[in-house]
């Protein structure tokens, strides 16, 4: 019976916690230039997404390691060093992204402007982390989020064209305006294919307690979860092909975001788009400082577990404390957080192959899975991954500059 | 009896007793005794490296398909190490004489 | 070799994008009447809370302002930029009414407003249109 | 058994399998004609900077010596203590005794339990 549950909250919360500002924002951007064209790459992203977060799952349950644990463990200091710096840095920014999400959705509800939000928002932040537990934090967050499905009511009762939709769901390359096309694809992948998610669900699976029987069900969450998920990102995609492509209005500004649901449903529409952002944000808000301070404690040996009182976990507390407080101080400089927004999820793309790499051999290693290693077509998938990441790596950048 | 540190020894490159490059080191083979923990020999060698990382599952077929020419280790005993100047470890013997264990 | 090449990355996107060409201002600018009046339509139908609304109709008229100046620098080949520079100052000062008036709660003042916006739009799809057709 | 696939880097635990670091590096007593032997764990301290560069291992240094608790020898903890080396390390010894924790004991006490909330560290 208890496993039931377990199954029904790792959907519910994979489902709540998939989209943030990230993803909504690439996603928006998609519709609103290219109509369909893009489903293509949120396909790609959230099937990728499930292997990865499926191994992450089974990694933590068989090994009782995370793949932080095991990726000091397996390749020494110095080179977790590197993907250290280069992870933590872009996760910092995403989460940088994240609080100004939480800021602008206040903004548009209240009309005080984000800056002024950002201290209240990173102590509120902070205090659930504080005081709240690994369980209520996750669950909560994520329960909290399955706002986002009105994304999904919006896009249907506009009445999608479902054979335009499905001819988005094969890659195709637009006539002009390249640059832009292609980097929009590079941010929806790297809005998907996010490290902190794999490094956050694999210590979530050691907070849980999972062990191998857990196996079959990390699968079903992890599929099922992710599916969801992927499926609202192409309902935000949709949603945003149909009611701002035919007006000719190009996502710059947040503001602009906000109008995404109201020719579907008009008041409605409004003010569950910025509930949407501002519980999306929230979870992923708690999800990135969390994973940022797992990657310090679990790397350099500290103890750590949100479960325990912060005194317990001194120095895994004062990380979070510490990331949060810094995640502030660029929005109160005014600095605008879709612009972070879209600089992070390029950055991630170029940093993904330090994350992904590592994790090829951690899934192959015999002492740590034993008989629970990858298969062919899990390493198949990986490898694909790193392929991507790579093309992704060296095009991101150039990318950024001509089309960003 | 001098102490070093031995996790900086990893990586450096090894030369023989004439200067030849051996390659670098990779692991140490050690027993662990009752009373202490003695230092067998010293793995170096690119293989060892695979070892350390135990990426045999994924490598292999690599492997296979160089037919051994890329993944060589040579097993180093205690005695023909000189470590008197820990940054530049050296062979007490020539590299022919080493035993190429695979 | 990763570390280097992750320095290399982070310097060059933080050499800001490359400014983006007059076509695309256009294009720009085109989007940003879009979103005055979409906001006021939304408005009308009382969708859309009057603080959201007066914030991003004044949002929309300074990005507008910002463009109208570039554009009259580096003007788009095959558009006579006096007159589009005209159209935008136009559209510019209707929004800058439906700001006031959104304030004022005045609906019927702001409907007309809002249909001279609507033309002015057409307008600018005109010129945008005869630029790419030129391009 | 292979010295740094097993051992270095490995998680410690001590003899209430409470975490207490990693292990940073480790001592090698080289004798003339004798065999090499190893004869310390080292935890913490600028071992983990030296094995990416000597210049970070000043920095760190210097950094460690202005506050916190003002020690950055690592912590030598000789390898009679070692009683397994499995997934993790395990200690015959008590974690707080060695000095492993100083730094996370300096952190509760002069940060964590100052702010509202931050629960107290039992064995005080």
């Amino acid at each position: 019976m208890k496993k039931i549950l377990q199954l029904t909250l790792g959907i519910i919360t994979s489902v709540g916690g998939f989209l943030e500002i990230g993803s909504v924002v690439t996603a928006a951007q998609a519709g609103a230039n290219y109509g369909y064209k893009l489903l293509w790459a949120i396909l790609l992203g959230t099937i990728c997404l499930i292997f990865l977060v499926e191994m992450s799952g089974r990694l933590a349950a068989v090994s009782k390691h995370t793949i932080v644990d095991a990726t000091r463990e397996r390749f020494g200091f110095p080179f977790f060093s590197i993907v250290m710096l280069g992870i933590v840095a872009v996760a910092f920014l995403v989460l940088v992204a994240e609080l100004g999400g939480i800021g602008l959705a206040l903004q548009i509800l209240s009309g005080i402007g984000f800056r002024w939000w950002a201290i209240p928002v990173s102590i509120i932040v902070w205090l659930l982390m504080w005081k709240g537990t690994f369980g209520v934090i996750e669950n909560g967050a994520s329960l909290l989020g399955l706002v986002t499905i009105s994304f999904a009511v919006a896009a249907v009762k506009m009445h999608p064209d479902w054979g335009g939709a499905a001819h988005g769901l094969l890659p195709t390359m637009p006539g002009d305006g390249k640059a832009k096309y292609g980097f929009t694809a590079v941010s929806i992948l790297g809005a998907s294919i996010s490290p902190y998610l794999m490094y956050f669900y694999s210590s979530g699976a050691i907070e849980d307690k999972w062990d191998e029987s857990y196996i079959p069900m990390n699968r079903i969450i992890a599929g099922f979860g992710m599916t969801f998920g992927g499926f609202l990102s192409m309902a935000v995609l949709v949603a945003a092909a149909l009611s701002l492509q035919p007006r000719g209005i190009d996502i710059e500004k947040f503001e602009q975001a906000a109008l995404l649901m109201t020719p579907a449903l008009t008041r409605w529409g409004f003010y569950l788009f910025a509930f949407s952002m501002l519980f999306a944000c929230l979870g992923a808000a708690l999800e990135i400082s969390l994973a940022i301070a797992y990657f310090f404690a679990q790397g350099l040996g500290w103890s750590w577990s949100e479960d325990l009182d912060p005194s317990r976990d001194s120095r895994f507390a004062f990380t979070y404390t510490i990331i949060i407080l810094l995640g502030a101080i660029p929005l109160l400089l005014g600095i605008d957080p879709i612009k972070v927004t879209m600089m992070s999820m390029a950055l991630t793309s170029a940093t993904l192959p330090l994350a992904i790499v590592p994790f090829l051999f951690l899934m192959n290693d015999p002492i740590y899975l034993g008989k629970h290693r990858n298969g062919w077509l899990s390493n198949s998938v990986v490898a694909i991954v790193i392929l991507i990441s790579f093309v992704l790596a060296i095009i991101s950048i150039p990318l950024e500059i001509i089309g960003g | 009896m001098k102490e070093i540190n031995a996790e900086l020894l990893i990586g450096r490159k090894v030369c023989d007793a004439n200067g030849e490059k051996v390659g670098r080191i990779e692991e140490f083979r050690v027993t662990n005794t009752e009373k202490a923990c003695l230092v067998e020999g010293y793995l170096v060698g690119t293989s060892a490296l695979v070892d350390r990382l135990s990426a045999w599952t994924l490598i292999r077929p690599i492997d296979k398909a160089l037919r051994g020419r890329v993944f060589s280790v040579y097993e180093i005993p205690w005695e023909q190490m000189d470590l008197s100047d820990p940054k530049h470890p050296k062979l007490r013997i020539p590299k022919s004489e080493l035993r190429h264990s695979k | 070799m990763r570390s280097k090449r992750f320095l290399v990355a982070s310097l060059v996107v933080l050499f800001a994008c490359k400014p983006p060409t007059p076509a695309e201002q256009l294009d720009s600018a085109l989007s940003w009447v879009a979103t005055a009046r979409m906001a006021g339509d939304a408005w009308l139908q009382h969708t859309t809370p009057d603080k959201y609304t007066r914030q991003t109709l004044e949002l929309s008229q300074q990005t507008l302002l910002q463009l109208g100046t570039k554009l009259l620098k580096s003007p788009v080949p095959g558009v006579d930029s006096a007159s589009l520079d005209s159209l935008l100052t136009r559209s510019r000062g209707h929004i800058a009414q439906m700001a006031a008036l959104v304030t004022a709660k005045n609906s019927p003042g702001f409907r007309q407003q809002l249909d001279s916006l609507i033309s002015d739009e057409t307008l600018v799809k005109q010129f945008a249109d005869s630029a790419e057709s030129k391009q | 058994m292979k010295l740094v696939r097993d051992v270095l880097d490995k998680k410690l635990t001590d003899r209430e399998d409470c975490e207490m670091g990693r292990v940073s590096g480790l001592v090698m007593q080289v004798g003339e004609r004798s065999q090499p032997r190893i004869t310390h764990i080292l935890v913490g301290g600028k071992t983990l900077w030296m094995r990416i560069h000597p210049w970070i291992a000043r920095v760190a240094a210097r950094l460690s010596r202005m506050w916190g608790p003002k020690r950055d020898e690592p912590v030598r903890i000789p390898w009679s203590r070692v009683e397994s080396v499995g997934k993790d390390v395990k200690l015959d010894v008590k974690a707080r005794d060695t000095g492993a924790l100083d730094w996370e004991l300096w952190v509760a006490k002069h940060i964590i339990e100052r702010i509202p909330g931050g629960g107290k560290q039992e064995e005080e």
